[in-house]
């Protein structure tokens, strides 16, 4: 994969790999504040969460970790196969 | 003061600009999230009129209470939640 | 905030402030006009705007403007008081 | 060295670079929100057909031109009342 | 428009170009890929896509691609005639 | 120096650098969509649970397995499509 990178240029695109999960990361967790919120808060009657959508909002977050874990999982199977794939069809 | 120099005494100043830089970006995205989503919850979409109506700016700031309120406990939940799977499993959150 | 860079690194602060400002413009005006005109454009017998049309898109431009002045307004006080606990944790 | 500097002669070439990148980008996106929004208000979502409907080709016609008239009167609009803010109470419009 | 770039300089420019229209065209693929599968796919009762789904697909496909032409025609005229009123309107 | 040099017999390091980090993101962002859309499909939005009720899990597998099947065809098509068009008259999909 990085066939003759000297040192400098591993670490520069280690770097970049890092600052690319921390991207990632940051767009995972908008998400499920957006969608969690969406889904859960939609009474404004009063400024602070009220106990049944501090609920919502912990099983929306706890369900959307597993979601996202088991899509994780099923997208680095499927991918795997489909590089496979591809690369035996290149030969 | 370092960002992601990790274990690191000094950071560079390219490494202090990019962790302002980077403050700015988080902020403005969580601005951004919140003006989309606040608009949704209560604005009405007719605009038959030009002006906020009281409802509408009462609600629009408990909106935005509301939004950092969440924000702050599901990124507190996360946390407690990934060191938890961490102690656990191993697991992480995210894309594997 | 600034301890210690150079002058020229300062500057360099100061463009990457200013693009990102352009940046956060760019998309506030996008999203106005997605919004607006999703909300007040649904007739297409005809390639002009009517008179309708303009009203209301004139009105949301407005509508939007308060909107963002008073979001901005509120984001402003919760994230100073937000970082304001967060600095009180700390020590 | 510096990146938008305003209010200085000659602007160098990593500037011009910089602008018509920026013009670019301006564009790309004012077409590809274009697109999301009149695909949105024009196409029948069952895609019964693989073929554009008369109608639909001219719902599209008609939304890029709507879309295109919007987009200046509102970018219009937008520059007048900051202006007017501006001269009034020294607000400005965005994030604060 | 490039007046007095050197050699180096527009090379410089014509490879961000290029990667600018890599990056729209990931942009329009994605958009595309998410709008027909949300149009086409919503039988979850098989791992694999049906008939019915991969006609769909392939119908949503075909029509995507002339209003992406389409529109793309009708942008650039109504880019070209907005830039020449404002060219207009400078003198 | 130059940055995406087709047709040159020796890549440089920074066009290997860019070259990995261009399939990271295209990754990503496949990834992304993908839980963006199955989660919309599959999950139930009333959240009176925290557990993945069994039939939801099954519904994001198997989502999972058709986004990456339609994703593929339309990949095929669109390329198919395009050299067909490109034979005859010379046009070309996207931004004009």
């Amino acid at each position: 994969m990085d066939g003759g990178l000297t040192q400098a240029e591993s670490r520069e695109l280690d770097a970049r790999i890092q600052k690319r999960q921390v991207k990632e990361f940051m767009n995972v967790f908008g998400n499920l504040v957006d969608n969690c919120f969406t889904s859960c808060v939609d009474d404004f009657t009063s400024k602070a969460l009220s106990g049944r959508e501090n609920g919502c909002l912990s099983r929306c977050v706890l369900k959307s970790m597993t979601t996202q874990t088991r899509l994780g999982e099923r997208f680095g199977e499927l991918n795997a196969a489909m590089t496979a794939e591809m690369q035996q069809k290149m030969r | 003061m370092s960002f992601l120099g990790f274990g690191r005494p000094q950071p560079t100043s390219a490494e202090k600009i990019a962790a302002v830089e980077n403050e700015l970006k988080v902020v403005a995205e969580m601005h951004s999230r919140m003006v989309k989503i606040c608009t949704l919850k209560c604005i009405d979409k007719t605009y038959r009129e030009g002006e906020l109506a009281k409802g509408e700016a009462v609600c629009l700031d408990r909106c935005a209470a509301k939004f950092f309120e969440a924000h702050q406990k599901i990124s507190d939940q996360l946390q407690k939640e990934t060191q938890a799977q961490q102690a656990g499993r191993g697991g992480g959150f995210g894309m594997q």
